[in-house]
């Protein structure tokens, strides 16, 4: 089973991302967290596989969070996909850079999502296309 | 002539202004946008692509997901007629910002200034964290252009933020005084660390704030002096003082 | 004492180019998001609606709303991608635009011209609603600056998003013609009701467009002539032919 924490301040956000993956045999979404401090919590509480990190949130945004959670020694197995509105430079650059193990826009296909969860799941790094041209 | 040329240096100049205004505008609402249209529209796509994706074997999810739809397009919709407004009545507005009136407050219309730091500092005091504000009273800073207080306001807020957010600071000072016909903010903290910061979206718009308005910005770690002097991370921009009027 | 006030008005005079400056854009970025983005998400509320509506009887109605949605509300980010990416480069940007070359011009650069309501009449075409154009193929209309034939195309835009919104109409006629030096653009439904309408997003920016090209606009309904004339709502637009080169 891939276990899988939701952050984005979007209620509607996680509620999707969520109806997604539980339909999926093999994934379950064990948590869900609105702030990057939430984010953080979480993980520590359930150490996920995956976290899906949106970036704009309040109170320590994703960014940040990713850089926390790839700091700490015991969530050393937690993976990050960062899925955010923009695929704007700076924050690919810096999600990579801080540990992310990919980089996805929120108006992916679904079948994309799922798929990467697995790819990122199974300890391989994931970009999207787009950016990859870029780096 | 030289009148002629003069004319026309004079006529460029202008233009230049012209177009910094027009560019600072518009840094500013595609920032106000990024927030209210883009993350409607992705919630908007995320939940038809969810809705389809389950729909045969869940048929109640298309149900679920065309109800929250129509909801948060209203929401998105009121919301874009509102900025949009404001941005009309901004326009066409008769007064700009005579009014320092909070409840009357548009997104978009810049209303803080230097006066509200203080209000600022108190809200993120903590018992580990004190913030001491100083020469926000004084005559000068307080007749500065209300579009540099703006902008102090917004690049001390920031600064405070990323305080909180990456700092061991216990103890803020931040220090406002006009020098040279230019506002001199600092923000220093007495937290601990070194190495340059990676710009994020914090440093980066407190600079581009400086620099829109013609000035200058830095940020950093104070070297750490002959062992006594305790390092600590600061901010700082010039900001010029011209005057409108 | 003569050359101190001199500089004193020339400064003043600068500073006001300026804010007029930054409101003239402040006004030209609200008008192109309201018709762009206003124009998407009330597409995608109404499809949300009319799929729940219809999905009791007829489920596969509710995959066609949500499919819809789903590349509507993508195009709509992927615009607001475009421009504020645009945004952000121009205002960093190096090079202002002496040119006053339409065509190289900015994210909100006008593209679509008089030739582009042909297809926009065929997309809002439906079952229950039938679009005519007009006199587009004309000669002189065709010839008309693109400035005006761009303002033409959204104010023919915004007007069918009307249609759509708050009409019963079962028929829009759209004409074009050039009259006198003008362009003359009508866009006159078959719907039924009375009174002012109250200005919304739409008809002011309508009336804008059509006044910053030095023209006229009107909007409202007909009077419902001697019983036999059929009531309807039409908005009409009288854009000056200024040749530009
Ligand atoms: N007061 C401070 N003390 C220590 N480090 C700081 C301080 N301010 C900024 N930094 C460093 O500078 C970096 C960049 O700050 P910046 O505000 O640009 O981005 P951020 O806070 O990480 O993200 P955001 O885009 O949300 O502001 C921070 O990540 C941090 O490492
Ligand atoms: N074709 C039409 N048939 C009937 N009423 C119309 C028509 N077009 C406009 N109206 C009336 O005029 C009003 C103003 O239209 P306007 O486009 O300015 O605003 P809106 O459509 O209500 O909102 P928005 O700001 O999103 O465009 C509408 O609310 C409606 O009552
Ligand atoms: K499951
Ligand atoms: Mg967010
Ligand atoms: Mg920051
Ligand atoms: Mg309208």
């Amino acid at each position: 089973m891939i276990r899988v924490v939701l952050a984005d301040d979007q209620q509607l956000i996680r509620a999707g991302f969520r109806a997604l993956l539980e339909a999926e045999v093999d994934i379950e979404v064990i948590g869900e967290a609105a702030t990057g401090a939430e984010a953080v919590e979480r993980a520590e509480a359930e150490r996920p596989d995956v976290i899906l990190m949106d970036i704009r949130m309040p109170d320590g945004d994703g960014l940040w969070a990713t850089e926390q959670i790839v700091r700490n020694e015991a969530l050393k197995n937690t993976r990050i996909i960062v899925v955010t509105t923009f695929e704007m430079d700076d924050y690919v650059a810096r999600a990579i850079r801080g540990g992310a193990s990919g980089f996805l826009v929120k108006d992916t296909e679904p079948v994309e999502l799922i798929r990467a969860v697995r790819v990122v799941a199974q300890g391989d790094a994931l970009l999207s296309p787009g950016v990859t041209r870029r780096l | 002539q030289n009148r002629a040329q003069r004319f026309r240096e004079m006529r460029q100049a202008a233009a230049q202004r012209r177009q910094t205004a027009e560019q600072a505008e518009r840094v500013r609402i595609a920032r106000e946008l990024h927030d209210v249209l883009a993350h409607s529209l992705s919630q908007i796509n995320v939940q038809a692509g969810v809705g389809l994706h389950l729909m045969e074997q869940q048929p109640e999810q298309a149900r679920a997901a065309l109800e929250n739809i129509k909801r948060s397009s209203k929401d998105a919709l009121e919301e874009v007629r509102e900025v949009l407004g404001m941005l009309r009545s901004d326009a066409s507005g008769s007064t700009p910002t005579a009014q320092s009136d909070e409840s009357s407050q548009s997104p978009l219309r810049p209303q803080e200034d230097i006066g509200d730091i203080r209000a600022l500092a108190a809200e993120r005091t903590t018992a580990a964290l004190t913030i001491s504000v100083d020469g926000a009273e004084q005559a000068d800073v307080r007749a500065v252009p209300h579009a540099v207080q703006f902008a102090a306001y917004r690049i001390a807020q920031e600064a405070l933020t990323n305080v909180v957010r990456h700092s061991t600071a216990s103890d803020v000072q931040i220090q406002l005084a006009v020098r040279d016909g230019r506002l001199v903010l600092t923000i220093a903290d007495n937290g601990v660390g070194d190495g340059e910061p990676v710009a994020g979206g914090g440093l980066l718009g407190m600079r581009e704030r400086a620099e829109l308005l013609g000035g200058s910005f830095a940020a950093g770690w104070a070297p750490a002096a002959s062992g006594e002097q305790q390092t600590g991370f600061s901010v700082q921009a010039y900001l010029p003082v011209r005057r409108t009027s």
